[in-house]
């Protein structure tokens, strides 16, 4: 099966300080992946050298057939990175922020009221700056823009915090859709049970490196797709 | 230049949502005006002279609090970084960026152009050479503010960075802009369509220079 | 001499400049040489 | 005297890394540049005439008499201003072309001493206006300002460095600068011409002077000598850059380790732990 990440070694600081300190992964096309590790291991800044948002500073790595140290921009738009910072206009509306990433990303109004329909925002927040949402509503509408986007490889940062039940519904779901569209996933949470049902392996970080990666016991994701 | 056009459209709607340069930037550049009529002790005949130079050292103060707040929309929930991921070219939004500064540095200018005539009595001679080259000049703040903002966008000190980068840089578009209106408003007899070209070649310098090197300062972001 | 103290005063700040800018470089390349291991103190390979 | 030639009080043993940003060739340098300056001294105070000649009315001497001297440094700082920070503009190029360090530190060797030049420049030239233009400072004349601009453009440079983050990105961010900041030096030249009728300064300082024999030559051993000085500056800084990126990397190295010796106190109870609870 084709590599979706491939890390040897790779270093990556930020501020000055190696939050990454030479960390090897190997990930493959179609995993579903769930990164764990305590607060400072390096998660947030893994899947942003993942997304080509963080130059490397040792090492190296290629994601999905980019070389990290001079194909970013070649990668960039093939990926969808959910963080802590959103990266959306606050003083937009919800329509206006998913219409334009939609209209960058060359999808349809069609595919981004789809989107906005799958997250459950409901018609009444549509036409409401962003200030003005609960910071749950705001991820849902991030993960719409992520879900417009079609992504080959998913990167979600606690994609889970700060949702309730059924936000948390729809982004399993999501993750879900796309591990089944081929996409590749890699999540970091510290939400066990709603990340591990849909992830077919964890990788522990620790300390800026990969301290183990063990295939998931039980995973119906993992038997499907070995079936 | 589709993506372009939407970012720009983007950041004219963020403005109007905001209302940021309606109600902070232009009060000041008005404010700024009768400031600078205070400091010449209010002669009418001075004031007229002069008026010229206020007017654009009045936009270029304005421009840079303009600049900094259209970094500062990309910068607020690193909004910068979705732009990166979808893959649009660095030249394209810079493109974007500062057509939308210039549009917005246009509306102000039209409101400190009323301001000067009121206030300072300035009397527009050659209405074309004054719009030409206030155009010229405002592609020229709008490419140097879109650039240079970008380089002091992602520290800390943004606001006192700036300034100190981007004001040098401003230097040739006060003496050009303000030796055209000079022209246009005959307070000063020199060839002010001369002083135009001067505003027009800066203007392509900075914007084929900011297009070139939005790449790299992206980048540099990442 | 015409000018004597104008001219006593153009050479003496340029040499000051000059001078602590020198003394400047100087010491700072001395203070950071004990921060750099030996084997990274080397500016060119192939220096004197 | 054994700081500017960069000789240290080196007991090291012969292949040692000198605790020092000197070597052979920048004594040698150091040397030469010493001993032009003295020379330089000598033919601007000593062999080198007033400037003075008659004047359009009988008996009356005109010129700059004495204040000729301090052209001799004047003119070539100015010089040298403008190739500093030419060359740093060109480093700065060759860096967002190529991307390597070598150029990034040369840039920024190249910006900080021609902004250093640029005050002589500046100084020298308003200490000289004073009794001969009768003011230290005119508004009129357009290479004066713009050399003023120039100044405080590379000032912004030297404070964008001096901003703490990663070196590359700062490398970057400082080329585009330093580049930018180039495009401020043509139109300098640019508004000389425009601005002419307004002008103070001679179309050339060395036509105007009427030059003699001498005082040319003393104003050519002057951009001789400055250029000595000028590169003993350049490669000291460069090496001091070197050593202030080395320096980083040695600092980062070390953090690297720490944060390695963090991963392997974690390892044995994250192994345990497995997958989830």
């Amino acid at each position: 099966m084709e590599s979706a990440v491939w890390l040897r070694d790779a270093v990556c600081c930020r501020g000055g300080f190696p939050a990454l300190a030479g960390v090897d992964l190997d990930v493959t096309e179609g995993e579903v992946l769930l990164l764990r590790g305590p607060n400072g291991a390096g998660k947030t800044t893994l899947l942003r050298l993942l997304a080509g948002l963080a130059s490397l500073d040792g090492g190296r790595g290629t994601v999905l057939g980019c070389d990290l140290g001079g194909e970013r921009r070649e990668l960039r738009p093939q990926v969808g990175l959910l963080g802590h910072d959103l990266m959306l206009y606050e003083d937009l509306t919800v329509t206006e922020n998913l219409r334009f990433f939609a209209a960058l990303a060359g999808a349809s109004e069609t595919e981004a009221r789809a989107a906005l329909e799958r997250l459950e925002v409901s018609a009444r927040l549509r036409e409401v700056s962003l200030r003005r949402l609960s910071a749950g509503q705001r991820k849902r509408i991030a993960a719409a823009v992520l879900a417009v986007r079609r992504p080959r490889l998913w990167l979600l940062d606690e994609p889970h915090a700060g949702l309730d039940e059924s936000g948390r519904a729809a982004v399993s779901g999501l993750v879900r859709d796309a591990a089944a569209r081929g996409a590749t996933v890699l999540l970091a949470s510290h939400e066990a049970p709603a990340a591990s049902e849909v992830a077919t392996r964890t990788v522990h970080l620790a300390g800026g490196i990969v301290v183990s990666a063990a295939e998931a016991a039980v995973s119906p994701s993992a038997e499907a797709r070995d079936a | 230049m589709r993506e372009a056009l939407l970012v720009a459209a983007k950041d004219l709607r963020i403005e109007m949502r905001s209302r940021v340069l309606l109600f902070q930037v232009a009060p000041f550049a008005v404010a700024t005006l009768v400031l600078l009529g205070f400091a010449l002790d209010a002669d009418r005949s001075a004031l007229r002279n002069f008026s010229p130079g206020l007017f654009w050292v009045a936009v270029l103060l304005t421009a840079l609090l303009a600049a900094q707040r259209s970094v500062a929309v990309e910068h607020a929930g690193r909004a910068a970084d979705a732009l990166l991921l979808s893959g649009v070219g660095p030249a394209r939004i810079f493109a974007g960026k500062a057509l939308a500064l210039a549009a917005q540095l246009a509306a102000l200018e039209v409101g400190l152009g009323v301001a000067m005539v009121v206030l300072y009595d300035a009397r527009i001679e050659h209405f074309g050479l004054a719009v030409a080259s206030a155009a010229a000049a405002t592609v020229g703040i709008a490419a140097a503010g879109t650039l240079y903002g970008v380089l002091a966008a992602p520290m800390g000190v943004r606001e006192t960075l700036l300034p100190v980068m981007l004001l040098p840089v401003f230097a040739p578009v006060l003496i050009g802009a303000t030796r055209a209106f000079g022209d246009a408003l005959g307070t000063a007899a020199t060839n002010g369509w001369a002083w135009f070209g001067l505003l027009g070649l800066f203007a392509l310098v900075y914007a084929v220079f900011g297009a070139l090197a939005y790449g790299p300062l992206l980048e540099a972001e990442a | 001499m015409t000018h004597a103290g104008y001219i006593a005063a153009g050479w003496s700040i340029s040499a000051a400049l000059l001078a602590g800018y020198a003394a400047m470089i100087l010491l700072r390349g001395r203070r950071l040489s004990g921060r750099v291991p030996p084997r990274r103190r080397r500016w060119m390979t192939a220096e004197d | 005297m054994s700081i500017l030639l960069g000789r240290s009080p080196d007991r090291q043993p012969p292949g040692a890394a000198p605790a020092h940003t000197g070597s052979r060739t920048t004594r040698l340098l150091g040397g030469l540049a010493l001993a032009g300056l003295v020379g330089l001294g000598l033919c601007a105070f000593v062999f080198s005439p007033a400037d003075s000649r008659p004047g359009p009315e009988a008996g009356a001497r005109i010129g700059q008499f004495d204040a000729v001297r301090l052209m001799y440094v004047h003119v070539p700082a100015a010089i040298w201003t403008y190739a500093a920070l030419g060359a740093c503009a060109l480093a700065s190029a060759v860096y967002l072309w190529h991307r390597g360090a070598w150029w990034d530190r040369l840039a920024h060797a190249c910006a900080e001493i021609g902004v250093v030049l640029c005050a002589v420049t500046l100084l020298t030239g308003m200490i000289w206006g004073r009794p001969v233009w009768g003011t230290w400072w005119e508004w009129g004349d357009v290479r004066l300002v713009t050399t003023l601009v120039l100044f405080l453009a590379y000032a912004g440079y030297l404070a964008l460095r001096s901003v703490p983050g990663a070196p590359e990105a700062r490398a970057r961010r400082s080329a585009v600068l330093g580049l930018g900041g180039a495009v401020l030096i043509p139109i300098v030249n640019r508004s000389v011409e425009w601005w002419e009728n307004r002008t103070l300064h001679q179309q050339s300082t060395l036509e105007e002077l009427r030059i003699e024999d001498l005082t040319l030559f003393t104003l050519v051993l002057g951009i001789f000598v400055m250029g000595a000085v000028v590169l003993w500056l350049a490669v000291h800084r460069f090496r001091v850059a070197w050593l202030e990126a080395e320096a980083e990397s040695a600092g980062l190295q070390a953090a690297l380790a720490e944060r390695r010796a963090e991963a392997a106190a974690a390892e044995p109870g994250a192994g345990a732990g497995g997958s989830g609870p």
